[in-house]
């Protein structure tokens, strides 16, 4: 009985990401909007202020259960943390759909994401084509505890580990939250790796999301190695798509962020007109060379128009 | 030779009504000051009469509330201390006022900085630094030392030195020579009567009488902000100074009663520490004043901290009551020990916070075994010790640094005898205090080293560091004297004089 | 002349917590001024207001601890391992705790021992406990079963209304009256001031200068543990990354409510005002859907203008008043 | 008696800085102390550096800026913006750095006009500083079209050894020697210090004590700014939430390189060398493959260890020499 606050006329849904200041987020954002635009309803867009810090994920769903909206899209920063809250949100008669990352609980109406471990797998997979299954290889890890990137680059371990030609040098560094962290981590991951004459001694590098492989690609770029080791990077931005183009990067894993904030307000509007939606959505995931990075459908992918959402 | 004798001459500066409040304190309320060219003028008066405040508006640091200046005849109204040198007022003030991390030469010409190209004139800078220096005799001084690394004297000589260097017409002193030697005060006022002879106008604030009548033309008395007398100083006498300043006549600056020295309860046998003392060895009775001359620097400060646990022992012996060794100052205390420190305003008391609470500061007296507070019950002591001492204060909550110098060092006192110590350590507990305050501070040790049955006070041990002789003498049983970290035999009051003593203190004569 | 009185002190910042409170209860969603809404506020303000306890005494000793955020997330580490391991939550808790004393007194002894300022031994605990944090979690969060710790600060359940917010903000509630009872009835609380005021004034008096020192450092390290329990409360989690950057808030929160961080001055009442100003802007902000660039933009705004109101009140009191 | 001499209080960082090298050379990879590591160094330590000189003005000044990371990820967003608007690199790269001064501008004026300590004002522009960066980016990384300002820290290509490193470490030392040139032969430079060394004195000796402080935090955000042009070298696209916590590496490298955080002390000389050694701590650890917690505490252990030491030497040393 806590939704007398909700205002008559158009339903307000909050679409809580896990940060704000990034592409992916962005995409997700124009998603939501789109999905707003076709349903009518109103949505609030608001991540926590300190990126990637739960307890302020937290705070805000708190926030939003408080004010009484009509239903959350959460992308949650943890599958354990985010769970009071959302059962507390479910309880106040707020349904809740989850987007991104995964969320272990019986709380939430609808779960739209997509499938990391595949994800790192299918790029694990790529760079062992790319090496004709021999070689050895580096894996620079995006940050301590963050679930979706470590199921990606569990997924990518595994597929290492099928190939009995391929040689693992170094798995254990972070890269940390942003793009400088991440490429200077792989400046001092790359020193101790280069033979005599300044040339790298692997011969493949992953990374498993957007400041990683950011960081690295600068790195490489830098030491003037890019595209004389194969290199499969994860999501996608201007600057990624042009080294993808110069042959800086072999493949990016993409995700689908778009769908993922327009399946996700889309799943909750169902919800809430009664209609039965599913449990499970997989929003995809696709792995785009230089040779297929021109066909619309991936072009859509790669640079949705958000300008047109985002106003 | 001192231009008072043209009545006709213009005041070289003067000022009318000058009034000055802070908040409820009306520091000065329409004062008239004016100084002659080729004058040195004295400005005395109490501790919290306005010297300090009419002086800070003279040189800009402070503006007035009402009244009006003029300089050589002409409208003078400095709204900064830049403006005050430009128009040639320099001055140095009470509280030592130098950048300890930067050199000597920085420090004379900082705000005056000479330039070429956009750049600050280093041989300039030395140079004129050097030049103020040689007036004072210290022209040999490196002024590329750190001024943090200098002694506190020579500090003093830098402050006076850059007071020099404006080139001024008008230099105010604020208590120049608190901390100085005997031989660079003589100095200075060979530079002060130089100065005079080249028509320049000084004015000398001082709570030594006597220098005053030494080296002053005139003098202008002040008492609670206003003018309440002046004249020529060769007219009349320290007793009649001080009259003006307090409003009645000071019976008797030294009270005596008779002292009977008890047991031993302190003694120092070859204690030494780093850098200073270096070889002390003396013994303290109960019921006896022992007191320490020496120059500034000599280490007599440095040999409390060390007797009272603020600076290390390196060797030798410290023997208090029954408890032999070093002990850090909660000990001391508990073990029946108390200081007063010479700084009363960075380390004596807390300005910040209550006369009740610098009175009952560590509370071991007044809390139970669970160290729970009575607010109610700490007032009540503290108001006990305001009327006995006579502390000006409207309350136990009033905060000290609102109180007069004489009634702030009342303070420091008194929290040793809230402690009910037996040894006093007291390093010049009259520094910087006017002479009725001083009087009721030589009152105080007098009842204390005497005892008082009336008022339950048992006979003290109390030695007393001074650096103002007549002070010692008067107020003493016994001195002896620290001559470079090295204390000679103590001997009974009688057998010196002042100048044995300076003999003594500069080494001259130690042999007995 | 003036009365020492923390209690007129705090006036200024709870008008502006007022005043701020009034505004978004007029601009922003009708909601904002709910009951709901005010457990909420009250919920989210423990961890920073208990943390903010111990900063209050250590500020007004004249410190400052720049590792609160890491001692949280260490703690929050600690309790989820011991519940792993099958320690009964109370003794979790308790563990908990006395792993932020710990780090607390390690602060007070590397300060008083090394003779270096808070300011840089704090930093470098900032990193080291962080590192241990990170270390002990092997990198990653720590699971811990479901258990009553996280009602702590969980939103109360319907039919308990009669507790009015959960225990842990009542938990803060105490703690901050024992806390204000400390600094004005009791020895150490004196000496607290006392150090803070003028450190040298206190040795000379024969205050333990270093060892109030280390009972503070080690008291924030106990109020920092005690806000990691309740953020372990709200995780359920062991989060090494959690609570980073958080003692920008906390000291905020201190300074906002009347603390000096040269010394001697702070209220635990004021603290307790600025915890509550920080939670009012963010989550008024939140509510009003205010992009996050624009609720950092006011919050850095309203820290300065709250903290420069203040001093002009405080200056222009003294200067009438004297 | 000692000569006032900044050269000799670098010893005591530099020595610590050899040891530490000479440690990762003797127990790390070979490649450790080649040639081309340490131009890897010297680059990751020309923004941490270039900040640092401003910092160690304000930190001489007997002040703080804990807005300097926000500064520099505001500046690479500013120059982002005005490559993406067609503007030549040269005078982009001077707009960011004119967005430096005038955030270090404010930060100047609102300290000395309000009458607020710097630790709030700069927490509070910390804040200010870092929304406005996000708001001006629309909350994401703003991409620029490649021009030479990336070659300012990039590794140099082969055939170009004859430099050395890079021009923006050139860059960063020739800043490094006027800053240093400023302190000891300008009026401003002995301003600065008198008045870290004490305020009152400076005001009554006629130093204009609120134009000082507001040249000295402008000049920390012009070096702020520079060090936010080699962020933007680096990085090539302009990103808000770059930098983030960036204040107290450049805290700890005036720190660690003698400076004072009571005003008075500190020599660029130390500063540089305060930046090269958490620079090699970290390159270090990476190097030898030690996970990040242990970097993080062995540099926490380090930046009080190597404070400590200094401290200790420099009391060692005064009370033998008085
Ligand atoms: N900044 C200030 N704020 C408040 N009161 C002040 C201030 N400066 C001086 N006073 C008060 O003004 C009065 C005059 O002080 P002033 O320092 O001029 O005395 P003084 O004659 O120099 O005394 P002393 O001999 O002790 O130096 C005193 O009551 C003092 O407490
Ligand atoms: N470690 C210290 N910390 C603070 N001040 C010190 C220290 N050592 C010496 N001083 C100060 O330096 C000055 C000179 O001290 P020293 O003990 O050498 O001389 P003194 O005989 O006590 O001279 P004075 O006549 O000034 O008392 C004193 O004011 C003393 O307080
Ligand atoms: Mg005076
Ligand atoms: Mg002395």
């Amino acid at each position: 009985g806590k939704k007398e606050a909700e205002p008559k006329g158009v339903p307000t849904i909050a679409v809580i990401p896990k940060g704000t200041t990034h592409e992916f987020w962005k995409s997700i954002h124009a998603g939501a909007v789109k999905a707003a635009r076709e349903s009518q309803v109103e949505i609030i867009w608001k991540g926590p202020l300190r990126e990637d810090d739960r307890d302020a994920q937290i705070s805000v769903v708190e926030d939003f259960v408080s004010r009484g909206v009509a239903g959350i899209v959460l992308a949650p920063l943890d599958d354990v943390a985010l769970r009071g809250p959302v059962a507390n949100a479910t309880s106040s008669g707020i349904p809740v759909v989850i987007i991104d990352s995964d969320l272990k609980s019986d709380d939430y109406t609808s779960f739209a994401a997509t499938d990391n471990y595949l994800g790192g797998k299918i790029g694990g997979e790529e760079l062992i084509r790319l090496l004709n299954g021999k070689g050895r290889v580096i894996m620079l890890r995006c940050q301590e505890g963050s679930a979706s990137t470590v199921q990606r680059e569990q997924g990518w371990l595994d597929a290492m580990a099928a190939a009995p030609g391929i040689v693992v040098v170094s798995a254990n560094q972070y890269g940390g939250a942003t793009v400088e962290t991440a490429y200077r981590a792989s400046e001092n991951l790359l020193a101790p790796l280069k033979n005599a004459q300044g040339q790298l001694t692997i011969d493949g590098i992953f990374t498993p999301n957007e400041s990683t492989t950011f960081g690295m690609l600068r790195a490489l770029q830098d030491g003037g190695h890019a595209g004389r080791v194969h290199f499969v990077g994860f999501d996608s931005s201007i600057k990624l798509v042009e080294a993808l183009r110069n042959k800086h990067i072999d493949a990016l894993v993409l995700q689908n962020p778009f769908a993922m904030g327009y399946l996700g307000v889309k799943t909750i509007v169902a919800h809430l007109r009664g209609e039965k939606v599913e449990r499970r959505i997989d929003t995809g995931v696709t792995l785009v060379t230089a040779s297929i990075m021109d066909r619309p459908d991936i072009k859509e992918l790669i640079q949705p128009d958000l300008a047109k959402w985002l106003e | 030779m001192a231009g008072v004798d043209s009545a006709r001459e213009v005041p070289r500066f003067s000022m009318r009504g000058i009034a000055k409040s802070f908040g409820a304190t009306a520091a000065l309320d329409g004062v008239d000051f004016s100084v002659m060219p080729g004058e040195i003028h004295a400005l005395v008066g109490e501790n919290g009469a306005g010297k300090s405040t009419l002086m800070k508006i003279l040189s800009g640091a402070l503006r007035p509330d009402a009244g009006s200046m003029t300089l050589d005849g002409n409208p003078f109204a400095p709204r900064t201390t830049q403006e005050a040198r430009h128009a040639g007022v320099a001055m140095i003030y009470q509280e030592l006022s130098l950048a300890p991390h930067l050199p000597v030469e920085d420090n004379i010409m900082l705000g005056m900085e000479p330039r070429v190209h956009g750049l600050r004139d280093r041989a300039a800078i030395r140079e004129r630094a050097r030049d103020a220096l040689a007036l004072l005799g210290y022209g040999s001084l490196d002024t590329g030392i750190r001024v943090g690394d200098l002694p506190i004297a020579t500090r003093q000589v830098v402050e006076i030195a850059r007071a020099l260097a404006v080139g001024c017409g008008i230099l105010v002193l604020d208590e120049p020579t608190s901390s100085l030697t005997l031989a660079d005060i003589q100095q200075l006022f060979d530079v002060l009567k130089g100065l005079r002879a080249r028509g320049h106008a000084i004015v000398y604030i001082s709570h030594f009488l006597e220098e005053v009548k030494r080296i002053a033309d005139r003098f202008t008395v002040l008492r609670d902000g206003r003018t309440v007398g002046a004249g020529a100083a060769a007219e009349h006498s320290v007793d009649e100074l001080v009259g003006m300043m307090i409003g009645r006549r000071l019976e008797q600056l030294y009270p005596r009663s008779p002292r009977s020295p008890g047991e031993v309860v302190l003694r120092a046998g070859q204690l030494a520490s780093t850098p200073k003392p270096l070889d002390v060895s003396f013994e303290l009775r109960r019921g006896e004043i022992l007191g320490l001359a020496g120059l500034v620097g000599a280490g007599r400060t440095e040999l409390l901290r060390t007797l009272f646990g603020l600076s290390p022992l390196a060797r030798g012996e410290v023997r208090l009551h029954v408890h032999s060794g070093w002990a850090d100052p909660p000990t001391r205390w508990r073990q029946g020990a108390g200081m007063v420190s010479e700084d009363r305003g960075n380390e004596g008391l807390a300005v910040s916070l209550s006369v009740a609470d610098n009175i009952t500061m560590n509370l071991s007296r007044d809390t139970g075994a669970l160290g729970i507070v009575k607010p109610r019950h700490i007032q009540a002591t503290a108001q006990r010790w305001i009327d006995t001492f006579g502390i000006k204060a409207r309350s136990p909550v009033q905060e000290v640094r609102t109180l007069s110098g004489g009634n702030q060092q009342k303070v420091a006192l008194a929290r040793l005898l809230h402690q009910d110590v037996d040894v006093l350590l007291l390093d010049e507990p009259t520094r910087g205090i006017d002479v009725a305050s001083k009087s009721q501070v030589y009152e105080l040790i007098d009842r204390l080293a005497a005892g008082d049955p009336a008022a339950s006070i048992r006979p003290k041990a109390i030695l007393l560091v001074s650096s103002y002789l007549p002070e010692l003498l008067g107020v003493c049983d016994r001195i002896a004297v620290m001559h470079r970290g090295r204390l000679g035999p103590a001997r009974p009051v009688g057998e010196w004089t002042e100048h044995t003593l300076l003999l003594a203190a500069t080494g001259q004569g130690t042999t007995s | 002349m003036k009365r020492f009185s923390s209690l007129a002190q705090t006036l200024g910042p709870l008008a502006g917590l007022l005043f701020i409170f009034g505004l978004f209860a007029v601009i922003g969603p009708e909601s904002f001024s709910s009951s709901n809404n005010l457990e909420t506020i009250a919920r989210q303000t423990a961890i920073v207001g208990t943390a903010a306890l111990g900063m209050t005494l250590i500020i007004i000793s004249g410190g400052i601890d720049l590792s609160v955020g890491s001692i949280i997330a260490f703690v929050t580490v600690v309790i989820a391992a011991l519940l792993q391991a099958g320690v009964d939550p109370f003794l979790a808790a308790l563990g908990g705790a006395g792993a932020g004393i710990l780090c607390g007194f390690i602060n007070g002894f590397l300060i008083t021992r090394l003779r270096v300022v808070p300011f840089i031994v704090t930093l470098g605990t900032l990193l080291v406990v962080r590192g241990a944090a990170k270390g002990f979690a092997h990198e990653q969060k720590i699971d811990a079963p479901l258990t009553w710790l996280k009602e702590l600060l969980a939103a109360l359940p319907p039919g308990e209304g009669w507790r009015i917010v959960p225990w842990g903000v009542w938990l803060t509630l105490a703690l901050a009256f024992v806390v204000a009872g400390v600094l004005v009835y009791t020895r150490l609380g004196r000496h607290i001031i006392a150090v803070g005021s003028n450190e040298q004034t206190a040795r000379l008096c024969g205050v333990p200068v270093d060892r109030v020192k280390v009972i503070v450092y080690s008291l924030g390290g106990l109020f920092a543990g005690v806000a990691g329990v309740l953020q372990f409360s709200r995780l359920t989690v062991g989060d090494p990354t959690v609570a980073m950057g958080v003692e920008l808030d906390v000291i905020a929160a201190v300074v906002i409510g009347g603390g000096s961080l040269s010394g001697g001055e702070g209220s635990i009442a004021g603290t307790i005002v600025g915890a509550l100003i920080m939670t009012v802007i963010r989550s008024g902000c939140a509510q009003m859907g205010l992009p996050n660039w624009v609720q950092e933009m006011v919050t850095g705004g309203i820290i300065v203008v709250a903290v420069a109101l203040d001093r002009w009140r405080q200056r222009r009191k003294a200067s009438a008043a004297v």
